[in-house]
């Protein structure tokens, strides 16, 4: 009899698939925590699955190639067969029960964070991370998204006491111990995120308007790329974080460095009202989404720390003095001269002269020398952060409430 | 030809009507008393069942319908009333992670000042 | 058509599954378009139910308070606040629009077509009173300063509910005064002698579905 | 048993179109519709097809600089549109408004839909939801670019690419096609259920019937799920409510919304989107049954199963919505009763493919392009059900979410296999439309290049998710997790995209060529039994049978029934007195 193409093709395919599985580098990577248990299931489900797959694929091929089509010939008339079909109902409902038991197990725990785990904030913004610790009274203060200002990014609830010793992070990139269990509690200030390392396995939407948990505990000393895993805007892609499992004693001495939210607020500088509307215009026409004032370089714009003076170097080679008139420009013809490294991306903002003036009284108090400006007139001045390590800005360690 | 449609007394929309006009009066002295927590909307959702299936019964004929119209019509909805089910429960989820974490609640009861040395969470510091 | 009714012997359960099990029709002795109206009122049912589900869900999420139903929907007359008195009159004339309707179903099938018309644009009739009496009710909330996107009383998605459930069932109502007219002219000019008038029934059934989830909302 | 019920449909009069506008155009004719159906799905499907190839290209060759033009923006645009023109526009409308259109009364026996004008009414609007979706092109902004799931608060938020007007028309386009489908829907129930012709009970329709049937269910109930939330969402975005709006900071602004629950979005969506998967699988369900038995010469193994488990999925389905939101935040211990659910949903599921290749034993099978489509079909769907076994077990879900591993299987289980479904039920039931054959040799070429191709597109691209390659992403750029073999699997899987795309060609050519130079077809060129082959003419006029209806004596599979002379019996053939 000859061989139907479909059958050999229905056999290679299926014999393909399983050679393709067990000779492809693409499998889950080195576990970096302590959910052996959902690697555990995914094998047994892998295993199950395999098999049905294999057995189907085979069957169907051979079938499709023994029972050709032969004139005149009568297949066997044959509506219902009973017990073979509650014999393969009960088999595949054990199946299933066995993929899902360990499942339900597993999520389970992964539910109910152990009772010794230390809590982390994970806040994420687009597109980028932020992180923030308790402190020493182990109860994170309140935080909300109304609260949140430019000299407020976490949202901190001012007259919240336990909020004073919080510790803040304010960059893309955390440390954490390894071996101790962490309760990630997860906060948006816009849109859905996700906080997804791959080798820690697992991960968990941030909601504004409430917070999220998972719980982990990671057992290598490496550094993961946070990526974001829920899609976020035009820039998902590019929203990216770190995080760092270190040894306690390197935890304990990093931590020491960071600043706590009675520190940082201590450590603000008041703006002359020129430059506190400047900050203003610049934060209504959302250039913070791709520019800092802290010195980070995001992947879509240069900081604005120092933007004042010096020289920069252009994507064709040349350099400019980044005078008055270069800033001016760079901001009114975006797309004119482009800094080394990035792309012509940015929007021409709607501002009157006015406007402009103020954002570049801003953009000039924006150094990383310590500004010792007078107080200005009370009532009418924001502030602006310092960039963190500052001399100015003293890593507080007793809370300042009594 | 008359004979073949629905035909019942029209005593039983009088009374029909009444009983609606009743139920309404019940749950809206609910409302008036203004009744709190699960006993109100315990009371409003009997009244509203109670209503709505008089009308479904009555008024739309439902009654006298064959069972297989019937089971057609109202064995559906019971998926929505898994959703109603599930969404509550999950509202008062998000509800206490608001008051929890975000300083939300309406009438928030007074926390007890921050402690220096809280348990093992203050310990991260000090290693 | 005999076995319309329910015969005694046949228990729920055999004459469900012998419905269902027979051949060109499913539901026995129901037209096509009563048929089709039950479908889609059960369709409805599932768009109305999700809306309140949303409502259930801004309640019990939102931290701010809620705003009372019965002082903001008092009514002053003669210079005391009654409580709820306007949704109680909305609520009466409802209902009041089931009952004429039903007895204007009744009708048709005893072919009294005069009848079925006046009861029926006295349906419309209380049906427009209702859909006046809610444009009472919108600019009465609107000058208390309550909108959409805001309530002065609290919560801002109470204003967001009630704008948009009323607003739909509004619509519904609307929509079922301009059938129930068309009907009953179509009624009195004889377009529906060659049938058994069953027009009416389903007319009714959409209205009666309308009367019903004013009795839902109100919770 | 007083009186013989009579078919209401031999008591009314057919009112024959007499203008050509009225025959071809505003026809209530529910073959011509179907064919309206079809060519608009398949025609706004092109256009998916050719967006899916620009997210291949760009996904393969970040910064080639013939792809410049195609930014994040586009990419991101094309992602959202992509979908929901899949999801919707071409699955859900050729499914149930072309198959849906004509299977339904030439199954059933009746000579049209219960009432054909408003099934003309479905398709203009259906029309016009296409039209609002594609107007979106071309309004500021460009198209949303919120993923097809369109989850809040991003859809209305700046740092999304048509987040004012785009999101507009996607949501008022999409309830524009509710009540299209609605309409459409409320036809083919009562059609299915109040319009039977004599004899022809439920349990005696071909499955094709009963997977329309129930997904039509599912569609009444579960779109007016999805239509509430647009509506919500629509004043959200333009009135500033805030059902879906928590207080949020927007790219530096603070936004005047507050309170709202995102995640109530998505249990609505979701509400109406694990339904809609079904919506989509159930017809391809039936029509790949009745497939594999006629072109098998054999019964359907389990019919009664067949029947409970399109009805048990069908119900089963209302309930697993949130098996997609594992990862979302929900209240934690929904993740139990989700994957429960849907974990036993796998069982009726797994029990169809049993009994499909159950069909094929002892059959005696004609290897015909229709059959070739309906083998690849259970295969994909093999896959694609299996790997449905992994997200839906909860725990396993949590690593391989929002990964290639979600892409591939849900390509594989609602993209592919009801693709390989339409395609197999066009070159079945081309000749009774047309009155003419597909070509054979194109129709196999094309069979070979879509199958292998799906298939090399897919099946590899669960192990990019297994190593962590999340979804959605415009470019990867060089990270540690990203090694550069995967990035070489991307460029075949784009490779073979192209090619699989490119294959498509010969499908259209084949169609219209054979339109005008088909060969002849005879009345049942397949041999097969249900009543739409038993038509007086081929193809069916308006109103497909004589003066009276056909009557239906025996179910649709009876194929190789032990002493009869043929190895088919058509359903219309009265059973022999019992001997």
């Amino acid at each position: 009899m000859r061989i139907a193409l479909i059958a050999i093709l229905l056999f290679v395919v299926t014999v393909g698939s399983v050679v393709f599985n067990f000779t492809t580098p693409f499998h889950f990577d080195a576990i970096g925590s302590n959910w052996e248990l959902i690697d555990i299931t995914v094998y047994i489900t892998f295993i199950i699955c395999g098999i049905v797959f294999v057995v189907l694929g085979l069957l169907m091929a051979w079938w499709v190639h023994k029972f050709q089509y032969k004139e005149g010939k009568f297949a066997e008339y044959e509506p219902e067969n009973a017990s073979l079909e509650s014999g393969l109902t009960i088999i595949t409902t054990i199946g299933v029960v066995v993929m899902l038991a360990p499942g339900l197990v597993a999520w389970n725990d992964y539910i109910h964070p152990p009772k010794d785990a230390y809590e982390l904030e994970v806040y994420s913004k687009q597109w980028t991370w932020m992180y923030r610790l308790p402190g020493a009274d182990g109860v994170f203060g309140a935080a909300h998204n109304k609260y949140v200002e430019f000299d407020n990014p976490f949202g901190m609830k001012k007259d919240d006491p336990y909020g004073d010793d919080d510790i803040l992070i304010l960059t893309d990139t955390v440390k954490i111990p390894v071996d101790r269990p962490v309760k990630v509690l997860l906060r948006s200030e816009d849109v859905l995120h996700d906080f997804w390392v791959p080798s820690i396995r697992a991960k968990m939407d941030a909601v504004p308007g409430m917070v999220t948990y998972f719980w982990f505990e990671p057992i290598v000393e490496k550094m993961y790329e946070v990526l974001c895993a829920e899609l976020c805007g035009r820039n998902h892609h590019s929203m990216r974080g770190w995080m760092h499992v270190v040894s306690m004693e390197e935890y304990g001495t990093w931590l020491n460095d960071q600043v706590t939210w009675a520190g940082f607020q201590e450590g603000q500088v008041p703006l002359s009202p020129e430059a506190a509307r400047g900050r203003d215009i610049a934060t209504t026409n959302g250039c913070f989404a791709c520019h800092t004032i802290d010195g980070r370089n995001l992947d879509t714009g240069p900081t604005w720390l120092d933007i004042w003076g010096g020289t920069v170097t252009l994507d064709d080679g040349t350099t400019r003095v980044r005078d008055e008139a270069y800033i001016i420009k760079s901001i009114l013809d975006p797309h004119a001269e482009i800094v080394e490294g990035y792309s012509p991306t940015m929007n021409v903002p709607e501002i009157t002269e006015e406007e402009l003036q103020s954002i570049l009284d801003f953009m000039r108090v924006l150094t990383s020398e310590p500004v010792k400006t007078e107080p200005a007139i009370e009532g009418e001045e924001g502030s602006v952060d310092l960039p963190e390590g500052e001399p100015t800005t003293q890593p507080t360690e007793e809370p300042t409430t009594d | 030809m008359a004979t073949e449609g629905q035909q019942h007394p029209i005593k039983i929309y009088f009374l029909i009507w009444l009983l609606l006009f009743v139920f309404s009066f019940f749950s809206y002295l609910v409302d008036y008393l203004d009744l709190q927590g699960n006993l109100r909307w315990f009371l409003i959702v009997v009244f509203m069942l109670l209503k709505a299936g008089f009308i479904v019964a009555i008024f739309m004929h439902m009654k006298w319908e064959r069972f297989a119209l019937i089971f057609g019509i109202l064995l559906p909805p019971l998926a929505l009333v898994v959703l109603m089910f599930l969404m509550a429960i999950e509202s008062n989820y998000a509800w206490s992670s608001r008051v929890q974490y975000m300083g939300e609640d309406p009438a928030p009861k007074p926390k007890p000042p921050p402690h220096m040395d809280h348990g093992e969470h203050g310990e991260d510091k000090d290693h | 058509m005999t076995d319309t009714t329910l015969s005694s012997q046949e228990s729920i359960f055999t004459s469900t599954a012998k419905d269902w099990s027979s051949d060109m029709t499913t539901f026995k002795g129901v037209p096509w378009g009563k048929a089709m109206m039950w479908i889609f009122l059960l369709s409805d049912t599932f768009i109305f139910t999700c809306f309140l589900v949303g409502y259930m869900v801004m309640r019990m999420t939102v931290t701010e308070p809620w705003p009372v139903a019965s002082e903001v929907f008092a009514l002053t007359v003669w210079g005391v606040s009654v409580p709820l008195l306007l949704i109680a009159i909305m609520t009466f004339i409802l209902i009041t629009s089931s009952g004429t309707m039903a007895m204007a179903v009744n009708m048709g099938y005893q072919r009294r077509k005069w009848a079925v018309f006046w009861l029926m644009v006295a349906t419309a009739a209380l049906g427009a009173s209702f859909v006046g009496m809610q444009c009472f009710e919108w600019p009465k909330l609107i000058l208390e300063g309550v909108r959409p996107w805001y309530n002065p009383m609290g919560a801002p998605q109470f204003g967001s509910i009630f704008f948009m459930v009323t607003g739909f069932h509004g619509l519904h109502v609307s929509v079922g005064v301009a059938y129930l007219l068309i009907v009953a002219i179509r009624v009195v000019r004889g377009k529906y002698d060659h049938t058994n008038f069953e027009i009416v029934e389903i007319t009714g059934l959409y209205w009666h579905f309308v009367d019903l989830f004013v009795v839902r909302t109100e919770a | 048993m007083a009186t013989v019920e009579v078919p209401y449909q031999e008591t009314v009069p057919l009112h024959h179109p007499k203008t050509w506008i009225g025959k071809y155009i505003f026809s209530q004719d529910h073959k011509i519709i179907a064919v309206q159906y079809g060519v608009t799905a398949m025609a706004v499907g092109l256009v998916a097809l050719i967006l899916s190839e620009f997210m291949r290209l760009q996904i393969a060759f970040p910064g080639w600089e013939w792809m410049d033009f195609f930014t994040a923006d586009h990419y991101y645009q094309a992602i959202t549109m992509h979908g929901m023109i899949m999801v919707i526009y071409l699955l859900t409308a050729f499914l149930l408004g072309a198959f849906g259109n004509f299977c339904i009364p030439l199954m059933c026996g009746a000579r049209d839909m219960v009432f054909p004008f408003v099934n003309m009414l479905s398709y203009w609007v259906y029309l016009l939801s296409v039209i609002i979706l594609m107007v979106s092109y071309f309004v500021p902004g460009g198209p949303t670019g919120a993923g097809w799931t369109l989850y809040p608060p991003q859809t209305i938020t700046a740092g999304t690419p048509g987040h004012d007007w785009g999101i507009a028309t996607m949501l008022i386009s999409l309830a524009v096609f509710i009540v299209a489908f609605t309409m459409g829907g409320l036809n083919y129930i009562t059609t299915i259920l109040q319009a039977r012709t004599r004899g022809l009970t439920l349990m005696r329709m071909p499955l094709t019937v009963w997977g329309i049937f129930i997904a039509t269910f599912l569609g009444l109930v579960a779109f007016p799920a999805l239509f509430v939330s647009a509506v919500m969402m629509l004043l959200d975005n333009f009135l500033g409510t805030s059902f879906f709006m928590p207080a949020i900071v927007s790219l530096g602004e603070k936004l005047q919304y507050s309170g709202g629950q995102p995640l109530l979005f998505q249990h609505l969506f979701w509400f109406f989107g694990h339904p809609e998967v079904y919506i989509v699988a159930l017809p391809a369900f039936g029509v790949v049954s009745d497939l594999i038995s006629v072109h098998a010469r054999k019964n359907i193994f389990g019919y009664r199963m067949m029947v409970w488990a399109i009805v048990a999925i069908g119900a089963l389905s209302l309930i697993v919505w949130a098996h997609h939101m594992y990862v979302a935040g929900m209240h934690p211990s929904f993740g139990y009763f989700f994957a429960t659910t849907t974990l036993i949903i796998a069982v009726p599921t797994a029990l169809k493919v049993y009994n499909w290749i159950l069909t094929l034993w002892r059959a005696n099978i004609r290897i015909t392009v229709p059959m070739l489509f309906a083998l690849a079909f259970v295969l994909t769907f093999i896959v694609g059900g299996i790997t449905g076994l992994f997200l839906g077990n909860v725990i396993i879900d949590i690593p391989l979410s929002d990964t290639y591993f979600v892409v591939a299987h849900f390509h594989m289980v609602m993209g592919v296999s009801p693709i390989l479904a339409i395609f197999g039920g066009i070159y079945h039931w081309y000749p009774k439309l047309t009155g003419r054959m597909l070509n054979d040799t194109i129709g196999r070429i094309h069979f070979y290049f879509t199958f292998i191709g799906t298939y090399a597109i897919y099946f590899p691209m669960h192990y990019l998710g297994f190593i962590g390659v999340p979804r959605r992403y415009y470019e990867t750029g060089i990270s540690d997790f990203y090694p550069q073999t995967a990035h070489d699997l991307n460029v075949f899987i784009t490779v073979a995209a192209l090619i699989v795309g490119a294959s498509q060609v010969l499908f259209i050519v084949n169609l219209v060529h054979s339109y005008f130079n088909g060969k002849k077809a005879p009345a049942n060129p397949w041999g097969a039994n249900s009543l739409e082959w038993c038509t007086p003419e081929t193809p069916p006029r308006h109103g497909n049978w004589e003066d009276q209806l056909p009557t239906v004596h025996r179910w649709a599979y009876d194929f190789g029934v032990p002493g009869e002379e043929k190895d088919h019996v058509p359903q219309t053939v009265p059973r022999r007195k019992a001997s």
